[in-house]
C-alpha cells in the first residue's frame, strides 16, 4: 500500500485571465510527513493547495494521492482523504451551530444518525472543543473558531491535513494550542504559511516557492539558515533563530533596547527613542 | 462556480483592456457615452425586417474595435454566452410569421426568419457596443461620464463602491463556496437551506464591513457628501470627434448603404 | 428575465428611460435628504455582495434544478425602499456594462422592472404591512414570500409588455403572459423561500440589524405611498385579468412552444439556457439548431403566397443581399487588417 | 502646549448587547511615544482604540487628545488629528484609484486641489507608493495595500497614528518594510497587535490587558520577561527572546531532525520520519 502518499508532478496552473500562477511543481510527499510550504505573497501556495484536494484539477501534470491519480472520477474519493483548513474560518464555518457545522460533512457522508455523532464528538473531543457544540460559530473568538474549522475536518477522517496559513490571526495562546494540537496528530500534514516559527515547531521539511516555482526543497532547519534563499523568497530566518547569538551569528534587530534604560520609560519625553 | 471565476475573469479582462492607450481610449468619455447611446438608438430604430441595412454598424464596431485594439474574438464568446433571451423570444418569429417576403432562388423566405436574424443582428450589435465601450473607457471614466451627464453624484458613489467591493466579494465567495463544496461530495448543488446559511453568514460579514469601512471614513473627514475628483476635461478634438461620430451614424440610419452598393454593384435598381 | 436591447423599439426604451432615471434621481434626493452617512459604504457593499450571492447555485426544493437569489427583497428589507433602488440599479448597470445582460437601452426597462416593483410595490404594500416593527420568523416568512411573488409577477408582466409594446418579437401577449407568469410565480416563490431563510437567519444572530432598519424607514415617511399603491393595484389588477384572459385561450402550437422552453426558464432562471447554448458553441453554430430544423419543415410545410408584405421585391432584396455580402467581405478584410497590424507591433 | 498628550480616564465600555468590554482603563500617553497595547482575543484592545477617535464616545470616564476633551463638538477636530490604520486594507481603500484614495482626506479637509495634490504627493514619496498612484487598489499586493493605507492616513498630517493590527497577514519582507517605515515616524504611535516582536522592534512601552482592564503598563522589555503576567494575558515572550530551539536543546518539532542527517533528504524517500 502507498500509504497516502501526495505526489505533484510537473503541475502548471494558468488562471483565466493568463496569469501563470504555478509554473511545474514536482514533489513527493510521504506518509505522516509534516511539511510546510513557504514563499512571498503572489508566490502560488494557496494556488498549489487548491490542487490536492481536487478544487483545482491539473492543467498539466498529474497528481497522485495515495493509489489514485486525480481527475475528475476519484475526485470525491480523494476529497475524503484530504482534508483542507481555510485561512479565515469563517469562509469555513457556515451552519447555525458549531455541531450542525462539524456534522454537515459526516451527514454528506451518508452516515447514520449514530455515526455521525460519534464523529462530532470525537472530534469535538480531539479538539477540546466539546463545550462550544450549541453555540453559532459567529459568536465565537478568533481562536475558537479555528478550533472548530479544524474539528470539521478532521470529523471527515481524512489522512492528509492541508492548510493555508492556519496560524494567521491567532493570539499567541491560541495559537500555541494551535500548535500542539496539530503536533500530536499522526497525519500528513501540508502547511503553507508565513509564520517560520511555527513551522520551526511543527515540519521537518519545508519547500519554498517564488514566482510558481520551487527553489528549495529540504530539511527546514537546513533552509532557514539559507539568508540568500530566505531573502530572495521574501523570506525571513524564524525569529528565534534571528535572535539567537549562535545561529544567526550576526547583529540583533537594529534597536537593542538596554534594560537599564527604561526605569523612567512612561513619565514623559521620548524622543530619544526612534528618531530617524 | 465556473460562474464566479469568468465573472472575475471578465471584469479583469475589461478592465485589462481599458489601461490600454489608443486614440480610442484618449477620447473623453462623455463622447463615448453618447455616441454609445446613439449608436444604439439608432440600431434598435430599424424596422423589423431590416438586415442588411444594419450591417454597416457592424463595420463601424469593427473599426473602432480594431483602432482600439479590442480583440474580436472575446465580443464573439461574449455574444454567444449571452444571447438565450434574445433567441428565446426570437426563435418563435419564423413559427409565427410565415408570410414570405423574400425569395432566393427557389428558396423562400419567410418574414419570421428575417426578423429572427434581425434580432440577432440588433442584440449582437448592441451588445457589442456596450462592451466595446467598456472596454475603450473603463467603469470609472464611465461613470465619472455619466455624472457630468446629469446622473446624481450618490449613485454615481453607489457605482463606485459597489465596482471597488466586487472584487473583495467576489473573492470571498468563492472561498465559502469552496469550503462548502470540499464536505459535501456527490451533491452539487447546495439547498435552499445551507445556501441561505452561507449567504446569511456572508451577510453579516457584509455588514460588519460596511461598519468598518464607514469609520474609514469617518476618519477621514467623511460628512455625508463625497466629493469625486473630476479629471475628465473635453476638447475641441473631442467635440469634433463627436459630430462627425454622430454624422456617420446618421447617414448609416438614413441610407442603406448595402443596398446602395449592391445596386451599383448589380445594376438592379 | 432581462429585457435585452435587441427586443426594444426606441420609444418603449427610451420611455423606460426616462421613467428609471427619473425614479433614481428621485431616490438620490431622497436619501441625500434624510441622509443617514452610515447607509452610503453599506449599500456600496451590499451591492457587491448581491453581485457575488447571485452567482453561487442552489438547488430549488422538489424539482433537482438550480436556481441563484435575485436579491431585491433583502436590500429592501436591510437599506428601506429609496436606498435598496439605488443599489438594485447600480447591480443591474454594472451587470449590463460588463456581463452584456441586457444592454444599454434595456437598462431603463431592466431596473425599473426588477427595482421599481420590489422596492415600492411589493416590499412597503406587502412586506412591511406583514411584518410590522416586531418581526417573527413567521412573519418574515409570509411577508418575504408573499412580496417575492408579487414583485417578480410585476417584473415578469413588465417584460412582457415591454416586448409587446416594442413589436419586434412577433410573440403574441396571451401566450408570452400564460408562460412568463406562471414561470416566475414559481421564480417568486423559491426567491421568497430564499429571502425568508436569509432574513432570519441575520435576524436570529443579529436582531439589531433589522432593527436600525426599520428604525431609518419610520423616519422617512412615504410620500408618495398612496400614488404608488393605486399604481401597484392597478398593475395586479391587469396583470392577474390578462393571465386569466391568456390562459383561458392558450392555441396549440404556441402554447405547447412555449411550455417546452418556458420550463427550461424555470429549470434556472438564466444559467440553463446558457448552458444549452455553451454546448451548442462547441457545435461551432451560432444559431440553435433545433430551432432551425423546426422551422424549417414549418416553412416547406406552409407555402403560403407573398403578398402583403409592402416594398420587398425580388429586385431590392437581391441588392441589398449583394451589398450585405461585400460589406461583410469589407469586414472581414478589416478585421484581418487590424489583425495583421497587432502582429507586427 | 500639551504636545498632543493621549489620556484615557476611567474608561468603560458595554456594548448593546451587555457585553462588557472595557472595564475601566486609564493611561496618559505623551507626544512621540510609541506605546503597545497587547493582549488575549477579546480582551477589548479594538474597543478600547475605537474610542480614541470617537468612534465610540465614552459611556463613562473621558478622553483627552491634546488640548481637547473628546465630545460631539470636538470629535471632528480630533479625528484631524488622530490618524487611524485598519486590520484589513481592504476596509479603508474604498476609492477607485489609489491617488483618490489618498487624496479622500485632505479633500475634505478643504484644501485647496493644489495643497491636496502636494498632501498626496508627499504621503506616496514617504510611504514610497508614489508609483501606485493611478492603480486601483483591488489590484495590489496585501503589502501594498498595507502601505497605501498608511499613506492614506500620512496625507492628514495627523499627530497621533493609532493601528490596529498592521503586521496581520503580511509576509515577513512586507511585515519588515511597514516596521522599518513605522519606525522612521516622529508621531504618537499607539499599536494594538498580537505581533509581539514588532512591538520589541517599534515601542519602548506595552499596555497589556485583560477582560477589558489593564493589567500591567510598562517598559516593554520589563514585561516581557514577567512570564507569568504573558501567561495570564493568553501572551507568549516575544520568540526572538525564547529560546532559540536549536541552541537550547529544548525539544525540537516532534521529531528533532539532526543536520547532518540531511544530505540526501529531498532526493527522495522519507519513510524514515513519522512512521508511528
Ligand atoms: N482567481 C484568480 N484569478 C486570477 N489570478 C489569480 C487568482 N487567484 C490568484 N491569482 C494570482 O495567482 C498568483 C498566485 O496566487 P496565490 O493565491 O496562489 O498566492 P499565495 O502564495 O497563496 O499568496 P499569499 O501568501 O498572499 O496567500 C498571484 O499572482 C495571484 O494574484
Ligand atoms: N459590536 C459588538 N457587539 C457586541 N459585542 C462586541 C462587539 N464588538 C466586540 N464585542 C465584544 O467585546 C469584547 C472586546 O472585543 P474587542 O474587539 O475589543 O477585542 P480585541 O482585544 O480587539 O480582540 P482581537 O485581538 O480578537 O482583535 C469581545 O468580547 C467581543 O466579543
Ligand atoms: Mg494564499
Ligand atoms: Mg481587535
Amino acid at each position: 500500500m502507498s500509504h497516502h502518499i501526495v505526489e505533484v508532478q510537473d503541475l502548471t496552473h494558468t488562471y483565466a485571465d493568463g496569469t501563470k500562477a504555478v509554473k511545474g511543481i514536482s514533489f513527493r510527499i510521504h506518509h505522516g510527513e509534516s511539511v510546510a510550504v513557504v514563499g512571498a505573497n503572489g508566490a502560488g501556495k494557496s494556488t498549489l493547495l487548491l490542487h490536492l484536494n481536487g478544487f483545482l484539477t491539473p492543467q498539466t501534470g498529474r497528481i497522485r494521492i495515495g493509489d489514485f491519480y486525480l481527475t475528475k472520477d476519484t475526485v470525491q474519493e480523494i476529497r475524503k482523504t484530504v482534508g483542507m483548513i481555510f485561512q479565515n474560518p469563517d469562509d469555513q464555518l457556515f451552519m447555525p451551530t458549531v455541531y450542525d457545522d462539524v456534522a454537515y460533512g459526516p451527514v454528506n457522508l451518508g452516515l447514520s444518525p449514530e455515526q455521525v455523532d460519534k464523529r462530532v464528538q470525537d472530534a469535538l473531543i480531539q479538539t477540546d472543543a466539546l463545550h462550544l457544540s450549541d453555540r453559532p460559530p459567529y459568536k465565537l473568538s478568533g481562536g475558537e473558531k479555528r478550533t472548530v474549522a479544524i474539528a470539521t475536518v478532521l470529523a471527515m477522517n481524512p489522512e492528509i491535513l492541508v492548510m493555508d496559513e492556519p496560524s494567521s490571526n491567532l493570539d499567541p495562546k491560541a495559537r500555541r494550542t494551535l500548535i500542539d494540537l496539530l503536533s500530536g496528530f499522526r497525519h500528513t500534514k501540508i502547511i503553507a504559511t508565513h509564520d517560520l516559527d511555527m513551522v520551526l515547531d511543527l515540519c521537518e521539511r519545508t519547500i519554498v516557492i517564488k514566482d510558481g516555482k520551487i527553489t528549495a526543497d529540504g530539511p527546514t532547519l537546513e533552509l532557514f539558515q539559507d539568508v540568500e534563499l530566505l531573502a530572495e523568497s521574501h523570506l525571513e530566518k524564524p525569529f528565534r533563530l534571528q535572535a539567537c547569538p549562535v545561529c544567526s551569528g550576526q547583529k540583533l534587530p537594529e534597536k537593542p533596547v538596554q534594560m537599564d534604560d527604561h526605569a523612567h520609560t512612561h513619565d514623559h519625553d521620548h524622543d530619544h527613542h526612534h528618531h530617524d | 462556480m465556473a460562474k464566479i471565476e469568468s465573472a472575475f475573469f471578465d471584469l479583469s479582462y475589461l478592465e485589462n483592456l481599458a489601461s490600454q492607450s489608443s486614440s480610442v481610449h484618449r477620447l473623453d468619455p462623455r463622447i463615448k457615452v453618447l455616441l454609445s447611446a446613439a449608436f444604439v438608438v439608432c440600431v434598435v430604430s430599424f424596422d423589423k425586417y431590416v438586415i442588411s441595412a444594419m450591417l454597416p454598424f457592424g463595420l463601424f464596431l469593427l473599426v473602432v474595435a480594431g483602432i482600439a485594439n479590442i480583440p474580436i474574438d472575446f465580443i464573439i464568446k461574449k455574444l454567444i454566452v449571452v444571447s438565450p433571451f434574445a433567441i428565446m423570444v426570437g426563435i418563435f418569429n419564423p413559427l409565427l410569421d410565415q408570410q414570405i417576403i423574400m425569395h432566393l432562388g427557389s428558396v423562400n423566405i419567410s418574414g419570421g426568419f428575417v426578423s429572427f436574424f434581425s434580432i440577432l443582428l440588433r442584440f449582437s450589435l448592441t451588445v457589442s457596443a456596450m462592451l466595446i465601450l467598456i472596454a475603450t473607457t473603463g467603469f470609472n471614466s464611465v461613470c465619472m461620464a455619466m455624472v457630468k451627464l446629469g446622473m446624481p453624484k450618490i449613485f454615481a458613489v453607489q457605482l463606485l463602491m459597489l465596482y471597488r467591493y466586487i472584487f473583495v466579494f467576489i473573492d470571498e465567495g468563492m472561498r465559502m463556496f469552496q469550503a462548502r463544496t470540499l464536505r459535501s461530495f456527490k451533491k452539487r448543488s447546495m439547498g435552499v437551506k445551507t445556501f441561505s446559511y452561507i449567504i446569511g453568514q456572508m451577510l453579516l460579514r457584509t455588514i460588519d464591513r460596511a461598519q468598518r469601512i464607514h469609520l474609514a471614513m469617518l476618519c477621514r473627514g467623511f460628512d455625508g457628501t463625497i466629493r469625486i475628483r473630476q479629471t475628465i476635461k473635453i476638447t475641441a478634438k473631442d467635440v469634433v470627434f463627436l459630430i462627425i461620430g454622430l454624422l456617420i451614424l446618421l447617414f448609416m440610419r438614413k441610407y442603406n448603404i448595402p443596398l446602395l452598393l449592391g445596386t451599383v454593384f448589380t445594376g438592379i435598381s | 428575465m432581462h429585457m435585452a436591447d435587441a427586443l426594444l423599439s426606441p420609444a418603449v426604451g427610451g420611455t423606460m428611460w426616462v421613467a428609471t432615471a427619473s425614479t433614481i434621481a428621485f431616490c438620490a434626493k431622497k436619501i441625500q435628504m434624510n441622509l443617514d452617512d452610515r447607509k452610503i459604504p453599506l449599500m456600496g457593499v451590499l451591492g457587491a455582495f448581491i453581485f457575488a450571492a447571485q452567482m453561487i447555485n442552489f438547488t430549488i426544493p422538489a424539482t433537482g434544478s438550480s436556481g441563484h437569489l435575485g436579491g431585491g427583497m433583502i436590500l429592501a428589507i436591510l437599506l428601506g425602499p429609496y436606498a435598496a433602488f439605488l443599489t438594485i440599479a447600480s447591480v443591474l448597470t454594472v451587470q449590463a456594462l460588463f456581463f452584456a445582460d441586457g444592454g444599454l437601452l434595456a437598462l431603463g426597462c431592466n431596473i425599473f422592472n426588477l427595482g421599481v416593483f420590489p422596492c415600492f410595490i411589493a416590499y412597503p404594500l406587502i412586506y412591511k404591512p406583514i411584518v410590522g416593527n416586531n418581526p417573527t420568523p413567521m412573519k418574515i416568512g409570509i411577508g418575504a414570500t408573499l412580496a417575492g411573488i408579487v414583485g417578480l409577477q410585476l417584473g415578469a408582466l413588465g417584460v412582457v409588455v415591454e416586448t409587446v409594446l416594442s413589436g419586434i418579437s412577433e410573440l403574441p401577449l396571451s401566450s408570452f403572459l400564460s408562460v412568463m407568469l406562471p414561470i416566475h410565480l414559481a421564480i417568486g416563490l423559491v426567491e421568497g423561500l430564499v429571502t425568508t431563510a436569509v432574513v432570519t437567519f441575520v435576524w436570529k444572530a443579529r436582531p439589531e440589524i433589522l432593527d436600525i432598519s426599520s428604525q431609518a424607514e419610520a423616519a422617512g415617511k412615504f410620500s408618495i405611498k398612496n400614488v404608488l399603491a393605486g399604481l401597484g393595484i392597478a398593475a395586479v389588477i391587469t396583470g392577474g385579468a390578462l393571465s386569466w384572459f391568456a390562459s383561458s385561450s392558450p392555441d396549440g402550437l404556441e402554447w405547447s412552444m412555449f411550455r417546452v422552453s418556458g420550463s427550461e426558464e424555470l429549470e434556472t432562471p438564466r444559467d440553463g439556457i446558457h448552458h444549452v447554448l455553451a454546448s451548442l458553441q462547441e457545435k461551432t453554430s451560432i444559431l440553435p439548431d433545433y430551432g432551425f430544423k423546426a422551422t424549417e419543415t414549418e416553412e416547406t410545410a406552409s407555402e403560403k403566397p407573398a403578398s402583403s408584405w409592402p416594398a420587398v421585391d425580388a429586385g431590392t432584396s437581391t441588392s441589398g443581399l449583394v451589398g450585405g455580402g461585400l460589406t461583410l467581405v469589407l469586414a472581414a478584410f478589416i478585421g484581418m487588417l487590424f489583425k495583421r497590424r497587432k502582429q507586427e507591433r
